[in-house]
């Protein structure tokens, strides 16, 4: 069950590949942004980008409704935008204004947004996971066929707190959904430096959860595995697990100077960039023209360019909001909510 | 009726369960076992094992998940078996429970209740007796409760249910098998205010949880030599009632802070600093505290007792503070 | 490597066989009048006794040299007895006396001896693993071919400190032995409500441990996977785990009333008493009269009789110490100690 | 000779790596990452990687280890990146390193330091912006440190070393870039004593860690209004040195504290605690506070300010203190 799952068999349907095609370009153009924002001093604090990795994301989140929850790290810019987290919002979120997701309160590690159930969003490195298999307990308990789904990385495999929500989520059977992207490094530490046994999806096996690892540079391949996955567990086949097998193109932060991999390794993997990937396959099939090529790309930084335009509209919250939302604005909260 | 306070305890954790189908109680060995100290006996044959559900031993990951429970619309009520064992769920507690509805701007609500059993005086040892209530009334976000009566114990937690935020409830061990007479309707109890379990005019006496019944019998020993003592319980240690400690001092312009945590750092140097802060020119001597020993509490009786607040230290610090010049 | 081994192939030695016998004796009536002093009030506090279990700790610890370390748990008693603790410096220790090991600041569920390399007694469930892993890193770090050897229960396996520890041992191949009693119960939870793999040892292959599962009433059986094991650890062939099976015979605690098991499993398990077993087998092979055994009865009873008179005679600790050893005593500690 | 705190605190490991064979640097990219904040660039080259171990993401593990490592003879520094993950590895810290000397009768010492960076400013929000090292200082038999300067940066280390117990030092995030003139022998120094930075006469200003260089500032600013203040760094949290403490508001018969830590149940409470207990009838107006706004340390810049102290609120409280009537 660990071995790389084999891309889709059926033919692709052009209008998805063209699809799929767009979210991850719609992430990409968004996170260059980013640093180049960055860069001019507009955002600032830790900015962790996702480039090279937008396959997972964008194949994951394609099997999921709008019911569904998905939880994620400090990494999450992606996440939030395929989620359904506006560029705007996003953007205005790192500007650290009201127009932000979170009021600039979280910035670029803690996004969050309650419209489309996606929870964060997490600076500590497998805090997420106890969340996510509560987010399933309950809609286990109160019967719902909705599935939550984890994101994380696979230096988060060495905390504790991953191995206590693996085994609660099987012991339980949950409807969640562990995706573990794994880069091959957490900051500077290679996996091989931080696992006695590197592989990951036989940790999962280990708590009798279904664990599935996939090339997470294939966009196809991830969606497909991902469907799998996340009808077993809507159907109430208990907890399953990802291994995506992916590679960050960026350094881990924009503070982070990469001393400990070399740059033929960085080399080797940019060959694999998913949506170069996607872009050589669909046009060899013939499915992509130049055309529809330069309009993709148009319509993603189109998005990102009115994103920016969101932020840079953007407010500061009142000072005399500083202490707010420390505790709930009384009524603000209606007996009956949350979930 | 005759009731203790942990049958008090039970009896609102019932009724929570009773009243509202969203709310189920998680924790080691609260369902099969029935409950570390018999707090949820029989609740698992009156509710069943999904809403009286036993954990694996994952701190962490059960108060982690009962955020998540929240987060998804549930009202979880964690048992953590002794204080000293939350700390293994800390980083749950501080970086999430306390930080999400913040950190999203006001979108999160984290509508958790943990309960769990803190203090000393059963020869437990270091890892088993802390009093750390005061120190997590440092964090901003949690509402930390410590009732120290029968009516608290029964009505706190579904007050606390009702919370939109995550609120900690500390159970002293030694109230446990506390006896006394509960009202046939007690119900839920307010949980902002301080109460004054004994009013006087000499010198106030501020505690909470488990050293309310020492307290009170100090003030009965000073009444028998002249000095009426007033007992506030702060019942919540976060937020503090303020205006019930100032209107207290106010009255009697000396206080004693009484407090099983450690001394240094603890609760009590933050009710002195704010009494200081707000009534300075009103007060006639230092505030007094008396806290436990600076000491992982040791197993030996003699010791532990010599470590913990006692009638007689109160005792002696109000006579300190009202023999003071000023 | 996970089915239970099989016992000893070689025929047993009976001056050996006598000696595991009475080390099992002795911890067997240690804690029985444990029990007895606990209920006469001389004990308080939490007291967990180990009777039904001696056959795991007689045969592990027999493997040790004194330069070894221990760690266990809050059911300790044997243990710290084998290892080379007195009775009385045991006993005086629950009676809360200066003549206690830990001059009555532990108490039953917090025993160390500095003198035997005992680190513990350790109330917090898993809180030790760590420490072993760190015993064995110093050892490591400064060439010693010491062993360190943690005991704790099957309950632990579900906290996150375990994997944590198992995976720095392995990663870093450091000299310990884990040692996971597995009595079937934490508390009142059974393994199967507490572990979605109910196979422990298999956790521990998952770190690239070596890890063989043992019958723990059988001490012959024991010892001889223990020499393997630590032989192996003392060789340089990193960590090693063994998962005991047995079973404790009395309540978790002496405030357990045991509404999780019934009477008809105990009773299946009390047939296989570890000392009955190894009596029977030794009288059936001739190697163990009467005679003998009541000398060992009488034996163990006088040690604990003696111990008695030790914790008896005990004097409380000076109510002006009550503060020290929190810090160093001034010039307590020379340069150079710690190890 | 130039120097950075980062680089103070460099040579500080450096040398005790060189001094003592049994010291080695554990923590999370402490080697080929070169440190989360780059303290231990270049050490991995030059005392390997057994010395310089990188660990995996595991806190309560790695600290853990090094208690265990300290047993057994070693003299561990273990690094945490920031405060707010030491929460993951606070029950080895409270439950294990503090506990384990007196629980065991005074048999177990555990010489290992700890380091972690403490403090927000960096717009990093809040999972990663928390000042606890105050919270850290209500645990006993913990020693914690707060290296303000450059002399102590590179200092305290080879000190801590020494010490039987386990220390705990926090490192303000915001002083690792902080330049300044190191003398070429700068060595160990005490770690017992609070140091007069500024001597002033009119108000004690009394502060530690990151918050020193602005408290300076407003000393300055003061100094400017005719309000001379004198400004005491509290190097250690705990053990507190009250003589110092005490002596200064001897001298000026007034107080103010700074420190980031949020406001309730601070180190800032119990200073003042102290204060009142004992120089009640010494001082002529309460104890002020500066502390940090009691809100999950929020990511926009403007907010992030308004939430910590600032030479504005320091000056503001001065005045207040030396303005009040006594
Ligand atoms: C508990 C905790 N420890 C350490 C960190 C610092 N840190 C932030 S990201 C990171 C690396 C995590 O690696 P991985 O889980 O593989 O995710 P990736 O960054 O590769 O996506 C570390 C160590 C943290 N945020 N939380
Ligand atoms: C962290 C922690 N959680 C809970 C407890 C309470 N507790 C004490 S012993 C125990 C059961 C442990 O079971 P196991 O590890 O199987 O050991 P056994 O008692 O069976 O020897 C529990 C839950 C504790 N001491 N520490
Ligand atoms: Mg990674
Ligand atoms: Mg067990």
């Amino acid at each position: 069950m660990t071995g790389p799952m084999a891309a889709a068999a059926g033919p692709l349907d052009p209008a998805h590949g063209r699809h799929l095609l767009l979210q991850m370009l719609r992430v990409r153009q968004l996170e260059e942004k980013c640093v180049e924002l960055y860069s001019a001093a507009k955002i600032r604090g830790f900015l962790h980008v996702y480039i090279g990795e937008e396959a997972v994301a964008a194949g994951v989140l394609e099997t999921l409704t709008p019911e569904d929850a998905v939880v994620a790290t400090y990494r999450e810019h992606g996440h939030a935008l395929l989620r359904g987290v506006s560029a705007g919002s996003i953007l205005a979120e790192m500007y650290g204004f009201v127009e932000g997701c979170c009021r600039g309160r979280g910035g670029s590690m803690h996004l969050f947004d309650a419209a489309t159930r996606f929870y964060g969003g997490n600076a500590i490195v497998a805090g997420g996971l106890p969340l996510a298999v509560g987010l399933a307990l309950a809609d286990k308990m109160a019967g719902r066929s909705r599935v939550t789904v984890c994101f994380f990385g696979e230096g988060a495999v060495a905390e504790g707190e991953f191995h206590e929500s693996l085994n609660l989520a099987a012991l339980w059977q949950l409807p969640v959904l562990f995706c573990c992207e794994n880069n091959l490094y957490a900051m500077g530490t290679a996996l091989g430096r931080s696992e006695s046994q590197t592989d990951i999806a036989l940790k999962a096996a280990g708590y009798e959860i279904a664990a599935w690892a996939v090339d997470g540079m294939d966009v196809l391949a991830v969606e497909e595995t991902a469907r799998r996955a996340v009808d077993a567990v809507r159907a109430g086949g208990g907890p399953h697990f990802l291994e995506l097998r992916t590679y960050r193109f960026r350094a881990h932060s924009m503070f982070d100077p990469e001393r400990y991999r070399d740059k033929a390794e960085v080399a080797r993997w940019l060959e694999r960039d998913p949506i170069t990937l996607l872009r050589s396959a669909m046009e060899a099939a013939g499915q992509l023209t130049e055309a529809d090529w330069q309009q993709l790309q148009a319509d993603a930084e189109a998005e990102v360019a009115a994103g920016v335009e969101v932020a840079e509209a953007g407010k500061p919250e009142p000072l005399e909001d500083l202490t707010r939302f420390v505790y709930s604005d009384p009524g603000a909260w209606q007996e009956g909510d949350g979930s | 009726m005759k009731s203790s306070y942990r049958e008090a305890l039970r009896a609102g954790i019932r009724e929570a369960l009773q009243r509202d189908e969203r709310v189920f109680l998680m924790g080691e060995d609260v369902g099969a076992y029935g409950g570390s100290f018999a707090v949820s006996l029989g609740l698992l044959e009156e509710f069943g094992p999904e809403r009286i559900r036993d954990t694996p031993l994952s701190e962490s990951g059960f108060v982690g998940a009962g955020i998540g429970a929240a987060l998804g619309g549930m009202r979880p009520i964690v048992e953590i078996m002794t204080v000293n064992f939350s700390l293994l769920a800390l980083d749950q507690i501080v970086n999430n429970a306390a930080s999400l509805l913040h950190m999203s701007g006001g979108q999160f609500h984290v509508p958790l209740v943990i309960r769990m059993t803190t203090g000393a005086g059963r020869q437990l040892g270091a890892q088993h007796s802390h009093s750390l209530e005061g120190w997590y009334a440092h964090i901003p976000g949690l509402r930390i409760l410590t009732p120290a009566t029968l009516e608290d114990a029964r009505g706190m937690l579904w007050t606390a249910l009702q919370d939109p935020d995550p609120v900690l409830i500390f159970e002293h061990g030694s109230l446990y098998n506390v006896p006394g007479e509960l009202a046939e309707d007690a119900g839920a109890v307010d949980i902002t205010s301080a109460a004054i379990r004994r009013p006087g005019a000499d010198v106030s006496l501020i505690t909470y949880g488990g050293t309310l019944p020492l307290t009170l019998e100090a003030a009965g020993q000073l009444a028998a030599e002249g000095i009426d003592a007033e007992v506030l319980d702060l019942r919540t240690l976060r937020p503090l009632d303020d205006a019930a400690i100032l209107a207290s001092v106010a009255r009697t312009h000396r206080a004693v802070v009484v407090d099983e945590g450690w001394r240094s750092g603890s609760i009590s140097a933050e009710i002195s600093a704010r009494i200081s802060e707000h009534a300075f020119f009103e007060l006639d001597a230092p505030v007094g505290r008396v806290c436990s020993a600076e000491v992982p509490i040791p197993y030996a009786k003699h010791l532990e007792i010599a470590a913990l607040p006692s009638v007689e230290r109160v005792v002696a610090a109000a006579r300190e503070a009202v023999g003071a010049r000023g």
